[in-house]
């Protein structure tokens, strides 16, 4: 029966009355699995020999990721006009595969910080995967503005480090915002990642039978033994490292949405951009999520740790914040149409009804009508259904990007400079291949690097509690 | 190859991996790549700089002409900059004189010399001298001589004492930086207009030189451009 | 068998219709001299409290989605309050927009006759004529009438539900409460932002930020969880939570109202922000009539209180909250909680009160206009009124308690709040 | 001490159940003990009270790293923009605390980060590459499934035979010395 609270001289009287109905909360592991079993489970990915689908992937995403390296010479070599950037639309594909990769970076971020911070203990599952896909994400995403500066050799002058021209970064620009901002995201998330993945490094090292996994594992373990006195200091870490992140991730992808709302283009300049794009990030970072977990579980047959409960909740989360995002489209236009101002009124019809409205009701039915069927559990739980779900909202909030990006340049307030904006083979080739590269560093991760957190999971299991019975 | 792989796949040794040793080698590699760090930074201030790597440029030109020997008032000539240099003043773009400008004068003096010998074909066929270019700054860099010189910025500033110099070579850096400098603080450069091309001249004192830049900045109303559009249009 | 506390409902009640009376007393002199700012008294003191019980709305519905453990035992006291909200939308802000006089003197655009300070009248404004498909008389009364309908059917939706799991004891309930949560969140989200339009930013219909509803919503969030806070202060020393609550209740809403402290500034800085980065004048007037006297050129009144808001309702309760010993100690919580209430106040007079008083007299005003000051008694009619509708809105909390379970003694999550610990 | 001692690590004893070792874990808490510490696959919940631990000191250098972070971003912005290349750039201030502030910020976080990620390292002593632990076999089982107490040598109140017949009578299993 219920004891409230240890200080209370008197019990209240209303207790013996407390008498909760039946609902029993969907556990988090299935089966009942004990703690060899998860390590057994998590470290024989890494340990088993060198999977067949693994190899034919790797080869795969590496020619893939060629398209992007051979895309980028020829830029460099050739100048950013090879990639359809002319007047009126100087940002082209280049800042939408950016906002694009970016978002879907931010789900990991939200996962493994932002539900740390709301104690949502299903987080663990997937958490480290996420984080990964961040990092990478991230690093595909920083191609984009790196290579659209023009002469690369000379973007360290973005960061504040003395040359020999004598001048400064210029704090006024966003663009300026941005690199401080992603290069801190990148930095923190690989922090946090790290560390968060080193107990269960220590775990890989205690099991390792060869000499270089022995070497491999205990360097990175840093020697790690898990006592509580380094428990207790790592957790703390790792929640203020959640904290951190948290703040972090918000205003990471404010910063980006800064680079557009601080113009005064109609469509762009708008106050609620900070959290629509916030939202948005974590909706394509959630299906990103959702893309690579639901093949990873049936691959490593991960169905006990990875339940239907998880898969429930990102369909939720994705729910949501497609809601939200459909919030926040719905609330431009009506404020385009409440400013009377008929420039912005002009960005908002064109959008929906101009040349670009083709690639607006994609992203509208993909971002906002797809999402919808979440609503319902048969759909939930037909996870082909969820995972090509998934793919229309990677699909959609790639065109949300193009169409906050484009159609507001190529219809600014001169009709006389007026354009469309097509992109080039090198646009195409250099975007097609980050799907390759990510791909690359993704199955690295998935084949070297614990692929959940162990000692997160174990963590989660009934048995972990020391008040059990 | 495969000795390699058989090599990191050898049994792991049991208990510890590493030596007790090791427990210090991360203090030792953090203050390594410390001392490293800034070794490095200060090479590439000094070495990798336009300082380093583009003063002291002194191209060999087709003509062996001695600065030294015609211009300046020390020289055994003691010709003007703007004789031979004669739009400095009007262009923004400084001439290199042409032929017909050395021939003004070596039609009478030492015609026949070998070493005039390309001068002289250069004015009998008409085709022009192949000058190495010395003092360059990129194609994205706006400057106008005429702008300058009607200022009061003397030659010397940016070209040292060509005077001086038998063989012309890059005295000062033109980079960025050195641009601004001037442009920051124009009354440490600016000097009365008769004395521009008087590569000698100095101000009775520093503070004197301060005391004139500052009135001729007033008066000439000289506001150099720090933004970017001003040089890079 | 009711607490004790709920018999002072009626004295509340009372309470609370003296001084609204006196109030409207007020308010109507004020509208028969042609003094909007009597009358702004009544939608500042409704907006208060209309501002905490969504908030308290839209936990209880989160929570409910969320199915958070920790949160029955603090939800049920929000559900006792959550009927007020329409009630105070019929009491508040009904009578100001039905009322004609009232309803011209406040909210400008509806006066077609209003001088404006270009010497225009309102009526001749082409940029209301822009905006009239929704800033119409009809279309208003027509939507303050709606926003009533909705929160009182979710009200009384999450209520019923809640109260009949009491005596039933099925989990079915739960299930429903679920279901209209997860509409209810979406529905409520675009009524309090269409609301935070009608009755906040149409003040000054000129401006516009889409940011708007958001940053209401983080408002009423953060209000809610400081009220909830006092509450439940008030509720474990001798109400119905004695000896219930514990340290990691405090803990829990400590760090909710850190999140919403951060939240909150994270809207009011990016619309800010935004705003002055572009420096559209058709925007920035609005935060300008806040900052400068337009006649003598000098920081006015207002951006006294916006620094208030910055170092007292932002840094203040951010860098008190950030220690963990805050969170725990019920005094020093509460504290937090009281100031939160103050710069929540400060805030809704940031956005409600100010604008621009058409004068005629250019040599002494060169704008045409002069904005209407902060320090005036009226503020003491504010603090009437928010007392007033207060006292409303506890007697029904206390109304509600009597006749209810004062805790969801059969919710499927009650032991885990009972117990619920770090 | 006498030499055999000063070769000793400590003793430890292992553990099948949380329960089992959160309860032995109070009990050598109670007992008075220093230096000694819990082994475990992963946080228990609870175990820094039952063994008597303070709260980390992370906090405090994740504080110190984000007021330098602060400052920096703040001398940053104002150095470059405002004191050594001022520039009007967009009707803007030479140096507000508005406009830089997304840096300000972002240095905030970064050294914030700094601070805790290595506050973690530092505190905890890592990287530790060799340990005596390292070489008892039954530690590999540490981070899988296994829990283990350590009671070490320079404790005070460290008595080899008295030490071993304490673990055991808290239940431990497979006791060992630890040598050093």
């Amino acid at each position: 029966m219920a004891n409230a609270h240890d200080s209370s001289p008197e019990r209240p009287a209303i207790l013996d009355r407390v008498r909760p109905a039946e609902l029993p909360r969907s556990p988090l592991i299935l089966n009942n699995r004990g703690f060899h079993w998860i390590t057994d489970k998590v470290c024989a990915i890494v340990e088993e020999p060198t999977p067949l689908w693994w190899k034919v992937t790797f080869a795969a995403a590496l020619f893939i990721a060629s398209f992007t390296f051979v895309g980028l010479g020829y830029l460099v070599s050739t100048g950013t006009g090879a990639w359809g950037l002319r007047s009126p639309v100087g940002w082209g594909w280049a800042i939408v595969n950016f906002v694009f990769w970016v978002g879907i970076g931010h789900a990991g971020t939200l996962i493994s910080a932002i539900l740390c911070l709301l104690r949502q203990k299903w987080r663990t599952s997937i958490n480290r995967a996420a984080e990964a896909m961040t990092i990478f994400a991230v690093c595909c995403a920083g191609l984009f503005p790196l290579f659209h500066v023009g002469r690369v050799w000379f973007a360290w002058w973005l960061f504040p480090i003395p040359n020999q021209n004598g001048i400064w970064p210029q704090f006024r620009s966003p663009l300026e915002w941005d690199v401080f901002a992603v290069s801190t995201y990148f930095t923190v998330s690989t922090l946090f990642w790290y560390m968060g993945m080193i107990p269960d490094l220590g775990t890989i090292r205690d099991r390792a039978t060869t000499w270089w996994r022995k070497a491999f594992y205990s360097l990175l373990a840093m020697g790690w033994r898990g006592g509580n006195r380094q428990w207790s200091n790592f957790e703390m870490a790792y929640l203020l490292l959640a904290g951190l992140s948290t703040p972090l991730v918000l205003s990471v992808h404010t910063i980006v949405s800064f680079d557009f709302a601080v113009s005064n283009v109609p469509g762009w300049h708008t106050t609620i951009f900070p959290p629509y794009f916030v939202a948005g990030a974590i909706f394509s970072g959630f299906a990103m999520v959702l893309t690579l977990m639901l093949p990873l579980r049936a691959i490593y047959r991960l169905h006990d740790v990875i339940n239907q409960y998880h898969i429930d909740n990102m369909c939720k989360i994705i729910l949501a914040t497609g809601t939200m995002v459909g919030y926040a489209y719905a609330t431009e236009f009506f404020i385009a149409a409440y400013s009377g101002n008929s420039f912005e009124k002009f960005a908002f019809v064109n959008r929906a009804f101009g040349q670009y409205s083709w690639a607006y009701w994609i992203m509208v039915s993909c971002n906002v009508i797809t999402p919808q069927l979440f609503w319902f559990k048969k759909v939930r739980e037909n996870h082909s259904l969820v995972w090509i779900i998934c793919l229309f909202v990677n699909v959609g909030m790639w065109f949300e990007r193009f169409v906050i990006t484009i159609t507001s340049l190529a219809n600014d307030y001169l009709p006389s400079s007026w354009g469309y904006y097509s992109p080039t083979i090198v646009d195409i080739f250099t975007f097609f291949g980050t799907f390759g590269f990510f791909s690359v560093l993704f199955l690295l991760f998935v084949r070297f690097l614990p692929l959940l957190p162990m000692a997160e999971v174990k963590m989660v299991t009934p048995q972990a509690d020391p008040h059990a019975h | 190859m495969r000795k390699l792989l058989e090599y990191l796949n050898r049994p792991a040794p049991r208990g510890n991996f590493f030596s007790r040793s090791v427990n210090a080698a991360p203090f030792q590699i953090i203050v390594c790549l410390l001392i490293t760090g800034v070794v490095v930074t200060a090479a590439v201030n000094e070495y990798a700089t336009n300082k380093y790597l583009n003063v002291g440029y002194t191209p060999d030109q087709p003509v062996a002409f001695d600065h030294s020997f015609h211009a300046g008032p020390d020289s055994a000539l003691g010709l003007d900059c703007r004789y031979c240099h004669n739009f400095v003043e009007k262009s923004g773009h400084s001439n290199v004189p042409t032929t017909n400008t050395c021939w003004n004068c070596h039609s009478q003096v030492k015609p026949d010399s070998p070493a005039l010998a390309l001068v002289k074909n250069s004015f009998l066929t008409g085709d022009a001298i192949r000058w190495v270019k010395v003092h360059k700054v990129p194609d994205y860099v706006y400057f106008n001589h005429s702008v300058h010189v009607n200022r009061g910025v003397s030659c010397v500033e940016c070209h040292g004492r060509i005077d001086q110099q038998a063989v012309v070579g890059q005295q000062k850096s033109l980079n960025m930086s050195f641009c601004l400098d001037c442009h920051r603080n124009p009354e440490q450069a600016l000097r009365p207009l008769d004395k521009i091309t008087d590569l000698a001249y100095k101000a009775a004192s520093p503070a004197a030189q301060t005391a004139d830049g500052t009135k001729f900045v007033h008066n000439w109303k000289v506001n150099p451009p720090q933004s970017c559009s001003g040089c890079h249009r | 068998m009711p607490h004790a506390l709920t018999d002072h409902w009626k004295k509340f009640l009372v309470a609370g219709v003296v001084a609204l009376a006196v109030v409207w007393c007020f308010a109507f002199n004020g509208v028969s001299h042609d003094d909007y700012r009597q009358g702004l008294s009544v939608l500042v003191g409704a907006m208060f409290w209309i501002s905490i019980l969504i908030g308290m709305l839209m936990l209880t519905m989160i929570t409910r989605v969320f199915d958070a453990g920790w949160a029955p035992l603090i939800r049920r006291n929000w559900e006792h309050m959550l009927i007020a909200l329409p009630i105070l939308i019929v009491i508040g802000i009904a009578p100001l927009a039905f009322i004609p006089a009232s309803r011209h003197l406040l909210w400008e655009w509806t006066n077609a006759g209003h001088v404006l300070p270009s010497g225009h009248t309102v009526g001749a404004d082409p940029i209301l004529q822009a905006k009239s498909w929704f800033l119409n008389e009809n279309f208003f009364l027509a939507r303050i009438a709606l926003y009533a309908v909705i929160f009182g059917v979710l009200a009384i939706l999450l209520r019923r539900w809640s109260f009949a799991q009491d005596t039933d004891r099925t989990a079915g309930h739960t299930h429903r409460l679920h279901a209209v949560s997860a509409v209810g969140i979406p529905l409520s989200a675009i009524t309090l932002t269409m609301l935070a339009f009608d009755c906040l930013m149409a003040l000054s219909y000129h401006w516009f930020s889409t940011m708007y509803g958001v940053w209401f919503f983080a408002l009423s969030i953060r209000l809610a969880l400081a009220v909830t806070v006092i509450l439940t202060y008030k509720l474990s020393n001798g109400g119905w939570l004695d000896g219930l609550l514990n340290q990691a209740h405090r803990h829990v809403l400590g760090c909710l109202m850190l999140a919403f402290t951060v939240f909150w500034a994270y809207i009011s800085f990016s619309q800010y922000f935004l705003i002055y980065t572009a420096n559209i004048p058709e925007e920035t007037f609005w935060y300008n009539i806040r900052e400068i006297d337009a006649v003598t050129g000098l920081k006015s009144e207002w951006w006294g209180v916006s620094m208030y808001m910055i170092f007292g309702f932002f840094f203040l309760p951010f860098l008190s909250l950030l220690p963990y010993r805050t969170k725990i100690v019920p005094g020093r919580l509460l504290t937090v909680a009281w100031i939160i209430v103050a710069g929540a106040l400060a805030d809704l007079w940031f956005n409600a009160v100010p604008r621009q008083l058409t004068q005629a007299d250019l040599t002494k005003f060169p704008e045409g206009f002069t904005v209407a000051p902060f320090l005036t008694s009226s503020l003491f009619l504010d603090l009437l009124a928010i007392i007033g509708f207060g006292a409303v809105v506890i007697a029904i909390f206390l109304r509600g308690a009597s006749k209810n379970e004062t805790i969801p003694v059969h919710d499927p999550r009650i032991l885990e709040s009972i117990n619920y610990h770090e | 001490m006498n030499e055999r001692n000063e070769r000793i690590h400590g003793v430890a004893c292992t553990f099948r159940q949380v329960s089992d070792v959160f309860h032995a874990a109070e009990q050598v808490r109670d007992a008075g003990w220093k230096n000694w510490d819990v082994h475990t696959p992963f946080p228990i919940h609870g175990m820094d009270q039952a063994m008597g631990l303070p709260r980390s000191p992370v906090p405090r250098l994740t504080l110190l790293g984000g007021i330098t972070g602060f400052i920096t971003g703040c001398l940053l912005t104002w150095y470059m923009n405002s004191y050594d290349y001022p520039l009007i750039v967009g009707g803007k201030p030479y140096w507000s605390v508005i406009f830089p502030f997304p840096v300000i910020y972002e240095c905030t976080i970064l050294f914030a980060a700094f601070g805790t990620f290595f506050g973690q390292f530092i505190f905890n002593r890592l990287p530790h590459h060799h340990h005596p632990l390292f070489d008892l076999p039954q530690f590999s089982r540490v981070s899988d499934d296994t829990f283990m107490i350590v009671l070490e040598a320079r404790d005070p109140q460290f008595h080899l035979d008295e030490s071993r017949n304490f673990l055991l009578s808290l239940g431990g299993q497979e006791i060992t010395v630890i040598r050093d």
